[in-house]
């Protein structure tokens, strides 16, 4: 016997989260994009994408972030902290890929120094995925090893039963299970089975395309100028990408006051590298592509054991000439 | 608000004619609205409408811009070329809901002192009129950042 | 899973305040800077970490923060003392900051040069144009204890006679007996009185020709210099695990996360910006 | 299709006889809808070439590739006629040598696709004048319409929900012909003119001065808007800014290579109604 948690019932949740003091976000489909974003009825959610375009990374490293507040008088300096919101937040309808993004991202914000805030989203967010039944040419979460139901990075997976009338309930970790304890009046006893997730084809061998990156005699390969030759540099596969994290540091304001903040930045921008001196250690377009794609297959998981993407295939989806890590992966496959 | 709003006006200027007109409404002791700080360059052609943006961006209500008359131009055609990038940016800022009312043009020379002051009271009228650029300094607060004009 | 993240209270971005107390210029746009801490909370910190070899990330508010290294050593934390030429937005700000004057510094970031282990060695420092800063700390870290180390050389080089930094103390270490010092300006860069050697530090090396037994090497440089002198030291018999360099790439964060200073799998900013000659010639060439 | 099996022989035959270096056309995509660029080099990879009505993106961004063009070889590349125009701009702005780019142009109407007769960029100024005179798009977009009729504060909320959904990511910039620019704008931090965070006013501000360095140089191939991942509709902006140009000025952006840039040239009786 498993716990279902109905369609007819998430009104009810929604509220009684609410009135716990949670945030409720979930997937949702604006007017011409949709991403996750909070709800007050669960009218306002949209479970039949395959997948909001926006990734939940921007839920807890946004696009721009204060970080700091400088006043500066004569022979003084005042400095305030900006932190990241505070406020529990349930976050309802993930996808896998998303939410196994989070967790790729942990040690990376985690290691030596941390990151409040990232960490202080991360400790205050509930993630309830929902496992996936549906599918497009881009999804590649199980050529990452991972799947339609991967548990990584949630607190809870649901799984749908037929006709979208409601959700298997299996509880991961105990924030999931108090998140879910608020709505146990709710919740009903069941054996019906869950509705099958969606079978994606592996697109190309994982383990194959590592050997072949971990070659250091390929890192000055052909194969990366003719690859990324179509490549303009914009930065779409990066922001939409759940695990990509860089980030640059912005002073706005004047010699009086202002604030410091943190921005996404992308390794696709010829700036990003450039030294002072002019001398750019990642000059083409084929370096700074190499760079990506050997960042997440091959020096993230030689550091933190995990590799750096979970096939949510945003990259592809939204390239504006047609690239991503999928069609370097396959074409790796072929060497 | 019981105090009459104040509005504050950025004016870009060229050195050899609304400068000197500015200079001339000053040595003829003509009185004038105080509320326009004059920035001075050397030509109408060197204002980028870059300049605009950032007065915008400093938390200006009204932004005027002045140069010599067609024709007058200390190097021959600037105000030519300024003309034409002030009718496409105008028509660019008036599309993308910045009002026309709020970003002014206009030709002094450096004998029209008297055009000056009236045009500086006028245009402070105006923008006094329209009230704070609320939706520009609605988005500045949401920077953080605070706007220092 | 996320149950074991742990919430940390201080913010990692938040840096120190310190007060410009010394500036001296070294050559034209590069200046030092002495700088000390505000509050003492922070040069503790300070002193606790300092080790010769880490760097900081040095700033004004209101331009942002840039990336260089302590100049000065590991024997003295009383102040932290900084070069660096005039050329972006951050580094015009600190140069138009005057005496008295308040900057940020974050750090120190990163990791130092294994000093004890050099005990009784013999060194060799190389340095090329504005890259002697970094070199000078280690420099001095071992000049304040001199008598635990052999023979001390130390090859310098720059373009002209004008871009030599620190001048003083080159005057002061071509006064030590104790000290051989190598002064060299690219062909063409020569004054009229120039006294030392003209040519580039890699065949000036070579000429020098030091001894790579019981030695460990120390160079710094840009990457063009870097390159053909590891080349000359390989060629003089040194062991690429006896010569150490340091990186120093573009940097926004210093703590390993904003991305941009990898070079292959390396981390500059938490695994370097010092590595052994070994070390490098395992990252990607191109990358560099 | 007998247009695109024509194109695939002329390529290998420009190819073959040493006339062309390369032949940037394009290729199918990762899914049927979907077409990517494609550089042909050799005959086997232009057995690739695939030339329909979904070909849209315009190409001649990939010429002022850095050392593409240095060696002074010829190179061909599948245009429309909005990228001919493109062309024209940047031989204009001089950024590349017209002499050396052999144009195969092609236009769909529907499903239909028709090859441009013409290989230089001179052949096809009558069919670029006659654009002019006649746009095929006769139909104005109701959207475009829309903004035209609201008033400046309404306009001003509508774009500012369209530009806070901007991430920055100048796709925009990057997909469109006309950036060629080694450091944009808003890359200069000396001084930083416009902010580069990505909140409404950064964006706001971006998307602003991304459109006024476009005016008069637009040709509206629809890069931009189709790069945008966030599905900002760029394309209104540049069409009324182009519209404005042709209003004012009778400017109509990419008319032949020796074109004046609009706002680089001046007429004495411009109008100036507008000021004071």
């Amino acid at each position: 016997m498993t716990r279902i948690l109905f369609s007819d019932k998430l009104d009810n949740c929604i509220a009684k989260w609410r009135s716990a003091g949670l945030t409720v976000i979930g997937p949702v489909q604006g007017e011409s994009l949709s991403g996750y974003a909070a709800v007050e009825k669960a009218a306002g959610f949209e479970f039949g994408m395959v997948l909001p375009e926006r990734p939940l990374k921007e839920l807890f490293f946004p696009q721009t972030e204060p970080m700091l507040r400088y006043t500066i008088k004569k022979n003084e300096i005042d400095t305030t902290d900006f932190t990241a919101p505070q406020g529990k937040r349930i976050i309802f309808g993930a996808r896998a890929c998303d939410a196994s993004g989070l967790a790729i991202d942990d040690p990376l914000f985690g290691w030596d120094y941390k990151d409040e805030y990232w960490f202080q989203r991360r400790n205050e967010s509930v993630i309830v995925t929902i496992a996936c039944t549906k599918a497009d040419d881009f999804c590649m979460c199980t050529s990452l090893k991972l799947a339609p139901d991967s548990t990584k990075g949630s607190d809870v997976l649901l799984r749908p039963i037929d006709k979208n009338r409601g959700w298997l309930i299996e509880e991961l970790t105990d924030r999931g299970r108090e998140a879910f304890a608020i709505i146990s009046d709710y919740l009903q006893e069941s054996s019906e089975p869950a509705v099958p997730t969606v079978v994606v084809p592996e697109k190309f061998n994982l383990d194959a395309c590592v050997t072949w990156l971990q070659n250091p005699e390929n890192f000055d390969s052909k194969f990366w100028k003719e690859i990324s030759m179509r490549c303009i540099g914009c930065a779409s596969c990066t922001y939409l990408c759940p695990t990509c994290h860089c980030f640059d540091i912005q002073d706005e304001g004047d010699t009086y006051s202002g604030i410091r903040r943190k921005n996404w930045d992308s390794c696709s921008f010829a700036l990003f590298t450039m030294h002072t001196s002019g001398h750019n250690p990642r000059s083409t377009q084929s370096a700074r592509w190499r760079q990506r794609i050997m960042h997440k297959f091959n020096y993230f998981p030689g550091k933190f054991s995990v590799n750096s993407c979970s096939g949510c295939g945003r990259c592809s989806r939204q390239c504006p000439v047609d690239m991503g890590i999928t069609e370097t992966l396959q074409e790796i496959s072929k060497l | 608000m019981s105090e009459p709003f104040e509005p504050k006006i950025v004016a870009f200027v060229c050195t050899y004619c609304t400068y000197a007109g500015a200079d001339l409404a000053g040595t003829s002791r003509l009185k004038y609205a105080p509320n326009v700080r004059i920035v001075r360059l050397p030509c109408t052609g060197r204002i980028s409408p870059m300049f605009i943006l950032k007065a915008l961006q400093k938390g200006a209500d009204g932004v005027l811009i002045s140069g010599c008359h067609p024709g007058d131009c200390h190097f021959t055609h600037g105000n030519y070329h300024a003309r034409r990038r002030w009718m496409v940016f105008r028509a660019l800022l008036d599309f993308t809901g910045i009002s026309p009312e709020r970003v002014k043009f206009s030709w002094i020379s450096a004998a029209e002192g008297g055009k000056f002051a009236d045009l500086i009271n006028s245009v402070t009228e105006e923008i006094r009129n329209l009230g704070p650029f609320d939706q520009y300094q609605q988005l500045i607060k949401e920077t953080e950042s605070p706007a220092t004009l | 899973m996320t149950e074991n993240i742990q919430s940390t209270q201080q913010n990692i971005y938040k840096p120190a305040i310190m007060k410009i107390v010394g500036r001296h210029d070294e050559a034209p746009g590069v200046r030092t800077m002495r700088l000390e801490f505000q509050d003492p909370a922070d040069h503790e910190q300070f002193k606790k970490t300092f080790r010769t070899g880490m760097f900081g990330l040095y700033g004004v508010y209101g331009e942002g923060e840039s990336t260089f290294c302590v100049a000065s050593p590991e024997t003295r934390k009383e102040y932290i003392e900084c070069t660096f030429r005039q050329s972006g937005r951050v580094t015009s700000a600190l140069a138009n900051a005057d005496i008295g004057d308040l900057v940020t510094f974050r750090g120190p970031y990163g990791n130092r040069f294994p000093i004890e282990e050099f005990h009784g060695k013999n060194l060799l420092f190389i340095s090329g144009g504005i890259a002697l800063p970094p070199t000078r700390s280690v420099i001095w870290s071992c000049l304040d204890q001199r008598e635990k180390f052999g023979k001390v050389t130390i090859v310098y080089g720059a373009r002209t006679v004008a871009d030599l930094v620190y001048k003083h103390e080159l005057d002061e270490w071509q006064e030590r007996a104790d000290v051989e010092l190598v002064l060299t300006v690219d062909p063409g860069g020569e004054s009229p009185d120039w006294k030392h050697r003209v040519g580039f530090v890699p065949t000036v090396l070579e000429e020098a020709a030091p001894s790579p037994d019981n030695c460990i090497a120390v160079i710094c440089g840009p990457p063009i210099m870097i390159k053909f002198t590891l080349i000359s030291l390989k060629k003089l018999g040194f062991d690429e695990k006896n010569v150490y360099t340091t990186l120093e790439n573009r940097m926004k964060c210093g703590v390993g996360k904003c991305g941009r200073c990898n070079v292959g799998s390396v981390y500059v900013c938490k695994e370097g910006p010092v590595f052994t000659a070994a070390e490098v010639s395992r990252m990607p060439a191109a990358d560099l | 299709m007998i247009t695109q099996e024509k194109y695939r022989t002329t390529v290998k035959e420009l190819l073959a006889s040493g006339s062309v270096k390369m032949v940037i056309g394009y290729k199918p995509g990762s899914t049927p809808d979907r077409r990517r660029p494609l550089f042909i080099r050799t005959s086997e990879e232009a057995d690739q070439l695939v030339l329909d009505s979904t070909c849209m993106t315009n190409l001649s961004g990939y010429l002022v590739t850095e050392g593409l063009l240095s060696d002074e070889k010829r190179v061909g590349i599948f245009l429309r006629p909005e990228g001919i125009r493109s062309i024209n701009i940047l031989a204009a702005e001089y950024q590349l040598n017209i002499e050396q780019i052999v144009i195969l142009g092609f236009d769909s109407t529907g499903r239909d696709v028709r090859p441009l007769e013409g290989r230089n960029a001179g052949d096809f100024s009558g069919l670029l004048s006659e654009i002019k005179e006649k746009p095929v798009q006769t139909s104005k977009e109701p959207l475009l319409e829309r903004i035209e009729k609201m008033n400046a504060q309404e306009r001003f909320d509508f774009w500012q929900e369209e530009f806070s959904r901007c991430i920055k990511c100048y796709a925009c910039r990057q997909a469109c012909p006309m950036c060629y620019c080694r450091r944009c704008i808003v890359d200069s931090n000396q001084p930083q003119w416009i902010n580069t965070s990505s909140h409404t006013l950064g964006n706001f501000e971006w998307n602003i001065v991304r459109a006024f360095h476009l005016s008069g140089r637009c040709v509206q191939c629809g890069n931009c808007d189709r790069a945008c991942p966030v599905n900002i509709p760029l394309r209104l902006i540049n069409q009324r800014m182009a519209t404005e140009v042709l209003d004012g000025f009778d400017h109509f952006a990419g008319l032949s290579p020796t074109q004046e840039p609009v706002l680089a040239s001046f007429k004495k009786d411009d109008t100036e109604t507008f000021i004071l």
